[in-house]
């Protein structure tokens, strides 16, 4: 029971980095049918740009993560800018140049930070709480802590601001926001900058619990892409139920299978998409598929 | 043609004497080379081709290697023996990995077979059998006999002799039924559905030729290098065989083989700098498919197009072509009058939306049926559950004695139901022959092992289906245009191609969906004939449209639909007096009283 | 039209026949030449990760190897011909390897020096060997030693002996028998694993935890809970210095309070600095080579190392400087022999290194013994 | 699903509003062609004809959103042929799509809001909804639904309350009857009368002949993207050609 518990601990708090991933990844799909395949390569930006100022310019990590978010936000805009004159025409075309922008942000950041990358201290230097003979990490606490304010905050964002509920309209149909006279072009910048910017979010957090490095994009893109389509692509409630539902899924699979967790990991995410395309929460943007 | 063959000539003694010109490391990486072309090969098939994303092509290529590592030195098997069984694991796991394209498209396939490719990486790196991450080492090499094909310039020959294999067949492949069809359903999935093409078989095989491809590379790859490491089935190596197919243009073959030499020679060149490599290949993805869609392969096209706009290319100045006459068919004794469409107590509802309600109507053989009534009554709708593209939400749907209700669009369209759509649906990227070709091909999808053990069977299927389609492009006037694609003709002969399209099912029951939309006088006087003369050749044809002159004088029979309801039925004098549809159109009951007594039989315009 | 036709073909026949007809007198190639030359600088090839996540590994051994050859090329070379020194990428990925091994052998290069990494390196043992091309590389798993090639040396021990002394001294010196085990697929990560396992069981010792994580991954809360429950008194590694660090750092995030034991990586920097410098207090470190002070020549060769790249020497470049030396000797007492010449005159070679007394005996390892060390004070020292 | 009765304050009524020569292409197929019209202040124009005559495309690139040919587009003084199709609404000009195309996944308050997206959200606008809600009551009750829960009246409702929320001073309505009932119809018959009777200019397309010339002074009747008959509704609504044209008679 214990080691169910801690597992399930652990898998909560990587949960909450695929969350913030998945968050991302939804909000752009929701807001312009963008499926960003960098994504996880601007999280890997993200996280090196916040362990970066952190750690060399000895900023606090919370003003890192602020200029980590920044510019990623920046890195979201060119690359919205560039594929846009794919958007609503080729999907599949769109699709592969965001695979050619993480190859390109890869490379770049091997040649800026090197190839090795660098282990973040817990900027959180409190000893880990005990309850119950579990140990919880505070650093684990603070993660969640934050992705669930930043889950609030987006939510609350496209809830009750009049630029958020302008990028819903978009989202729901672009012609009827133009016509209230919503400039469409620039809501979906804006909701690109606030994917890299979630992105950064998760990169910034993930840096202190796990390690940064060029390739770590790749497994934290792949696993928050699956996590966005198991709640439901486009869902926001559906990228956070999905992100911890593929956290503590891998913290399990890696529990009892070891090194096999990876196979089962995505035996069970083909077999559960197989059986309900749609994800969760995810009626509303079948069609697009 | 002629400059073709030459070409294709030298290409062929050029590679025939390369190895004369390189050093025994040059030798190594050209065998490398023509391993990453096979590959690309089949990643064009069944993503360029077939339409389908295909993230685990790599791990295809992998499962080949490390089934014939795993046979030749834990079971002991001799090469060849191994390679071939390698072959028939390999072709099981790609139909495992393409199932989930049955359920999903698009970005969802791309996850999904990422994550299959990931699992099986996975699995190698750490089961025993595979060896682990250190791999297998000390594969035999292939023999053949008199030949060592331990030696590089000899695998040299055994490779290329593969690949011309491999690249003429996947040609074939792409120009005959199987191709064309793969083609198709990756311009327009439900077009090729309503025109009989099977599409989840269809999707299947593309995984499986896919298979076939990265199999082939896969086992020579162990004869070539003799070892295998889970390295070599990255995800980055994936990314990098995708760019070769995009940069290359996954729509050609040919393309996708200049992409992976392009590629690979790049890669070589910067072999020092792997990282900016990466850079620049990744620099060079994003252009292409900003700035030229259809990679290297269609840069040709692109740059005549530029030339003639600079003024530098003559355009081609002769008259445009014109579109002929319509050549009437011969008539056919009327048969007996039965019943062909029954649809009984149909409802469809959208989420909330009721669309259709409760929607009865028979339809008789031989009889041309209007369908009318305000946008939004349902017609589309109801059209759409006939031939196969929704499944209603109750009722039943009947072609002669068969319940068809669930059926799925090829099946209905072998069951004899043609139709056409409202906004067009041609295939964009096939040409005029090519969209009657497609329809024209009866056989099925399962009788493709012709391709691999009786390809003259086929050339010669192939060439009757190609003098069916003249015949059908010269009965349609079409023939000006038969190599045209179908966006560069006017919007009218455009009509006609899906018309024609549709009657190259040879079907009973052919449904047009407002047939005369965006056509001018003329047209739809021509429209009307075509109608006729395929009624009389025994087909029933049911239409929707909002010409109502064309209904009043073509119908026999018109039946009303307002609010997803049937609300009149009857010959168009009939209808046209009934108050009811006088309302649904202009909204007054009262003005239907003082309508005069209608004459069905005027053509208006 | 036919008659053109046939012609036409013909033609392209005979195009193709040419060839088979040349092919079948003359087989292209043949370009292995020009390494029996006796002039001109001897090539020889460093072959290791320059690139990817393990090349910092890669970067350390050029420097050993480097440092071993500009002494060399100083005191005038090897029969006044100067030694030169070709660097290849080969990114961590066995098939770059045989790509490589290939690319070497058709540039005349006589030996090569490298790789770090087992799999890349036993990737190009069977190229290298039909080229009989001597390759002396810092490969540590005994995977090197069942390919049996002739042309292969190691420069340190394998995992075996590494692991045994280990073996010794935590269970024959320390008493301790409730070892828990965590070690990665990779490579490396296995050969511990099955060396490790081994010596324990020579002893009767079974570990009381055997987990085992994937080479790239980064959280091992499940893994460590697990190990976290049977209350082991010792907890063996075996990973790469990155994963070890984090390893270490989330134990100790979980409340694990015992120390760790491994190889060689757990004795590098970059493992304290990734776990954290208090975290690997009392880590116990089985190496050849437990620091820069052990003995003269040690200090002498991280004193040279700082003057010529400014930073501290550690274990990788000692070894890659070794294993350059008993190269360089070799050439030297075989007067600049190639092939089999040269790998009999490496076996022959008896050298005192850094990492103690070379001499390689039939399966191409030179040195059997490893020393144990602890981590106090932030300083890895030699064990009482 | 009544609607308000209250008197609301007469609008500011806007200028003349005039279209020269506007011709709309569509993939080789000419859908609109040449046609002029002009909307009085405060006047009602209707825009009828049968499926597929043009209506809905001229409406469409009247607002600038899909592309067209025009030899001109004055609101008063104002050119208005180069605005974009979003900033349309800052000259005051609302637009209520064919189809509602509210926006679903939003409740009804917040679709209202975003029809005063171009203004400030301030004292005015929350003036400006009382007014839709006194107009349609329904939409009040239903404020918290999801505009995707109504039903195909009441999201009309919603359609044309959100371009009002705009204070607009020309409505361009893209058949509003479509898909409605008959007594849903009369009710958006009174609305459209009680908001001309307020002096809003209107241009309304509609396939429904009657519901038009009940809601407008002047009319015209598009067949094949052209105007072939134009006058008074009084005059239209006894003319046999009509219903030829309707019905192919």
């Amino acid at each position: 029971m214990q080691v169910f518990l801690q597992t399930f601990i652990g898998g909560m708090s990587l949960g909450a980095i695929y969350a913030l991933v998945a968050l991302g990844f939804s909000l752009v799909f929701r807001t312009m049918g963008l499926v960003n395949f960098s994504h996880g390569n601007v999280v890997m930006i993200g996280a090196y740009l916040a362990s970066t100022f952190y750690l060399s310019t000895k900023l606090p990590f919370a003003l890192a993560m602020a200029l980590a978010i920044g510019g990623t936000g920046l890195i979201g805009v060119i690359i919205e800018r560039v594929l846009r004159p794919l958007e609503n025409k080729d999907f599949d075309l769109m699709l592969i140049g965001t695979i050619g922008f993480g190859i390109v942000l890869e490379a770049v950041a091997i040649i800026i930070w090197g190839a090795t990358g660098n282990a973040v201290p817990n900027p959180v230097p409190t000893g880990p709480l005990e309850v119950l003979g579990l140990r919880i990490r505070t650093y684990d606490l603070v993660v969640l802590a934050i992705a669930t304010a930043a889950a609030v905050l987006l939510v609350f964002f496209l809830q009750s601001t009049k630029r958020g509920a302008a990028m819903q309209a978009v989202a729901m149909d672009h012609e009827a926001a133009t016509a209230v006279g919503i400039h469409v072009g620039r809501s979906n910048a804006i909701a690109f900058m606030l994917g890299a910017g979630l992105a950064a979010l998760a990169g910034g957090l993930v840096g202190p619990l796990l390690y940064v490095n060029p390739t770590m994009g790749g497994a934290l893109g792949i696993k928050g892409f699956a996590a966005a389509i198991l709640g439901g692509f486009g869902s926001i409630p559906g990228a956070i139920v999905g992100g911890f539902a593929i956290g503590v899924l891998d913290a399990f699979t890696a529990g009892h299978f070891q090194g096999y967790s990876e196979l089962v990991t995505f035996l069970v995410f083909t077999v559960v998409i197989m059986i309900r395309p749609t994800g969760i929460f995810g009626e509303r943007t079948v069609n697009r598929a | 043609m002629k400059l073709r063959v030459a070409g294709i000539g030298v290409l062929a003694v050029l590679a025939w004497l390369l190895p004369y010109q390189l050093d025994s490391y040059l030798i190594h990486v050209a065998n490398v080379v023509i391993l990453f072309a096979i590959l690309a090969i089949g990643l064009g098939l069944v993503m360029g081709i077939a339409g389908q994303i295909n993230l685990a092509q790599i791990a295809l290529f992998g499962v080949a290697s490390y089934a014939t590592a795993i046979l030749t030195t834990r079971a002991g098997f001799g090469f060849w023996t191994a390679a071939a069984l390698a072959m028939l694991i390999v072709a099981a796991i790609g139909l495992l990995i393409g199932t989930p394209a049955l359920r999903m498209q698009s970005h969802y396939l791309g996850i999904v077979t990422l994550g299959l490719a990931l699992a099986l990486t996975n699995w190698v790196t750490n089961a025993h059998i595979a060896g682990g991450a250190e791999g297998i080492t000390g594969i035999p090499a292939p023999t053949l006999p008199g030949i060592d094909l331990r030696n590089d310039y000899f695998f040299y020959y055994l490779e290329l002799i593969v690949f011309a294999l491999a690249l003429a067949f996947g040609l074939f492949v792409v120009r005959t039924p199987l191709g064309r069809k793969m083609r198709a359903m990756r311009d327009d999935s439900l077009a090729a559905g309503a025109v009989g093409v099977e599409v989840p078989q269809l999707r299947m095989t593309a995984f499986f030729l896919a298979s076939i491809y990265g199999g082939v590379a896969g086992v020579l790859y162990a004869g070539l290098i003799r070892y295998v490491a889970p390295e070599t089935f990255s995800i980055a190596n994936m990314f990098l065989l995708l760019a070769m197919v995009i940069i290359g243009g996954r729509q050609s073959l040919v393309g996708c083989v200049v992409g992976a030499v392009a590629l690979s020679l790049l890669r070589e060149v910067l072999v020092d700098y792997p990282t900016y490599a990466q850079v620049a290949y990744g620099t060079i993805v994003v252009l292409t498919v900003v700035f030229a869609p259809t990679g290297l392969a269609g840069l040709p096209v692109r740059a005549r197009g530029l030339l003639q706009r600079l003024g530098w290319l003559r355009r081609d100045t002769g008259a445009p072509p014109k579109l002929g006459d319509f050549r009437p068919y011969d008539e056919v004794e009327r048969p007996a009058e039965q019943v062909i469409l029954r649809i009984d107590d149909v409802s469809m509802h959208f989420r909330g939306l009721k669309a259709l309600q409760e929607v009865t109507m028979e339809i008789t053989s031989g009889e041309i049926r209007g369908v009318v009534g305000p946008n939004g009554s349902g017609k589309t709708t109801l059209f759409n559950v006939v031939s196969g593209l929704y499944r209603p939400t109750s009722g039943r749907v009947w072609l002669g004695e068969r319940d068809l209700t669930a059926a799925r669009p090829h099946t209905l369209a072998r069951a004899g139901v043609a139709r056409t759509f409202q906004n067009l649906r041609l295939f964009p990227l096939l040409t005029v022959r090519e969209n009657l070709l497609v329809a024209l091909d009866q056989t099925s999808v399962l009788g493709s092992w012709r391709y691999a053990l009786w390809q003259p069977g086929v050339w010669r299927h192939d060439r009757a289906l190609r003098r069916q389609a003249d015949e059908l492009l010269d009965r349609f006037g079409l023939t000006a245009f038969a190599d045209a694609a179908p966006g560069e003709l006017p919007y009218g002969t455009q009509r006609r191609v899906e018309i024609a399209r549709a009657m190259a099912r040879h079907p009973r029951l052919l449904l047009l969906d407002e047939p005369a939309a965006g056509l001018n006088g003329e047209e739809v006087r021509q429209l009307s004939e075509i109608v006729r003369s395929i009624r009389s050749t025994g087909v029933t044809v049911v239409l929707i449209e909002h010409n109502m002159g064309l209904v009043m004088s073509l119908c026999e029979r018109v039946t009303v639909f307002a609010s997803g309801r049937v609300i009149a039925d009857g010959t168009p004098a009939e209808v046209a007096r009934a108050p009811q549809v006088v309302e649904a159109y202009l909204g007054d009951s009262a003005m239907s009283e003082d309508v005069p007594v209608a004459t069905a039989t005027e053509a208006t315009r | 039209m036919f008659s053109s036709l046939r012609r036409r073909a013909a033609v392209m026949l005979l195009g193709l026949a040419l060839p088979v007809a040349l092919a079948a007198c003359s087989a292209p190639g043949g370009d292995q030449g020009d390494s029996n030359k006796t002039d001109g600088p001897i090539k020889i090839a460093l072959v290791d990760a320059q690139s990817g996540q393990l090349s910092s590994l890669g970067a350390w051994e050029l420097k050993g190897a480097r440092l071993a050859i500009d002494e060399w090329n100083a005191a005038g070379g090897i029969n006044g011909r100067q030694i030169e020194l070709g660097v290849f990428d080969d990114q961590g990925d066995p098939t770059v390897g045989t790509n490589l091994a290939r690319k070497i052998a058709s540039e005349g290069y006589i030996a090569m020096i490298g790789t770090a990494e087992s799999a890349v390196t036993i990737a190009m043992a069977p190229i290298l060997r039909e080229s009989k091309i001597p390759n002396i590389t810092s490969g540590q798993s005994p995977g090197l030693v069942a390919v049996k090639s002739p042309f292969l040396f190691l420069n340190g021990p394998t995992s075996v002996t590494y692991d045994e002394t280990l073996a010794k001294y935590i269970v024959d010196t320390k008493g301790l028998k409730n070892i828990a085990m965590i070690t990665n697929n990779g490579g490396y990560g296995k050969g511990e694993h099955d060396a490790f396992t081994k010596s324990l069981q020579a002893r009767g010792v079974k570990p009381i935890e055997d987990q085992v994580v994937t080479a790239d991954q980064k959280d091992f809360s499940a893994a460590l809970t697990t190990i976290r429950q049977k209350n082991p008194q010792v907890i063996f590694i075996g990973a790469e210095e990155v994963q070890s660090g984090l390893i270490v750092k989330q134990a100790r995030d979980l409340g694990i309070t015992v120390p760790f034991a491994g190889a060689a990586p757990q004795g590098t920097p970059v493992f304290a600095d990734t776990a954290g410098t208090a975290n690997v207090e009392g880590t116990i470190v089985s190496s050849p080579y437990l620091s820069n002070e052990v003995s003269e020549a040690s200090k002498k060769f991280a004193a040279a190392y700082k003057a010529k790249f400014n930073e501290d020497a550690e274990m990788h470049g000692a070894k890659a400087y070794d294993g350059t030396q008993i190269l360089l000797n070799a050439l030297k007492t075989s007067n600049v022999a190639t092939g089999q010449a040269l790998a009999d005159a490496i076996r022959a070679t008896k050298y005192a290194g850094l990492l103690g007394d070379f001499a390689f005996d039939d399966t191409g390892v030179g040195i059997f013994a490893t020393r144990i060390g602890t981590i106090q004070g932030g300083k890895l020292v030699a064990a009482g | 699903m009544s609607i308000g009765t209250d008197p609301t304050p007469a609008r500011t009524t806007g200028p003349d509003f005039a279209v020269e020569g506007l011709t709309v292409h569509y993939g080789g197929v000419c859908a609109v062609n040449g046609i002029s019209l002009t909307v009085p202040a405060g006047q009602s124009v209707g825009l009828i004809g049968a499926n597929g005559a043009g209506k809905t495309s001229a409406l469409r690139a009247l607002m600038g959103l899909v592309p067209r040919k025009v030899g001109a587009v004055r609101f008063g003084d104002t050119d208005l042929a180069r605005v974009k199709a979003r900033d349309m609404v800052r000259h005051g000009i609302g637009y209520v799509p064919e189809g509602r195309h509210v926006f679903a996944g939003l409740p009804v308050e917040k679709n209202l809001l975003l029809g005063a997206y171009a203004r400030k959200w301030d004292a005015a606008t929350r003036a400006s909804l009382s007014e839709v809600y006194e107009l349609f009551p329904v939409l009040e009750e239903m404020k918290d639904r999801l505009a995707g829960a109504l039903s195909g009246g009441q999201q009309q409702m919603l359609a044309i309350g959100r371009a009002l929320m705009s204070q607009p001073k020309l409505l361009l309505l893209d058949e509003p009857s479509m898909g409605l009932s008959p007594k849903l119809v009369e009710t958006i018959l009174a609305v459209l009368q009680r908001l001309q009777g307020q002096g809003l200019s209107m241009l309304l397309v509609e396939q429904n002949a009657k519901l038009t010339f009940e809601a407008t002074g002047t009319c015209l009747v598009m067949e094949h993207g052209e105007v072939v008959l134009s006058g008074t509704s009084a005059e239209l609504t006894h003319d046999a050609r009509v219903r030829k044209i309707y019905l192919g008679l």
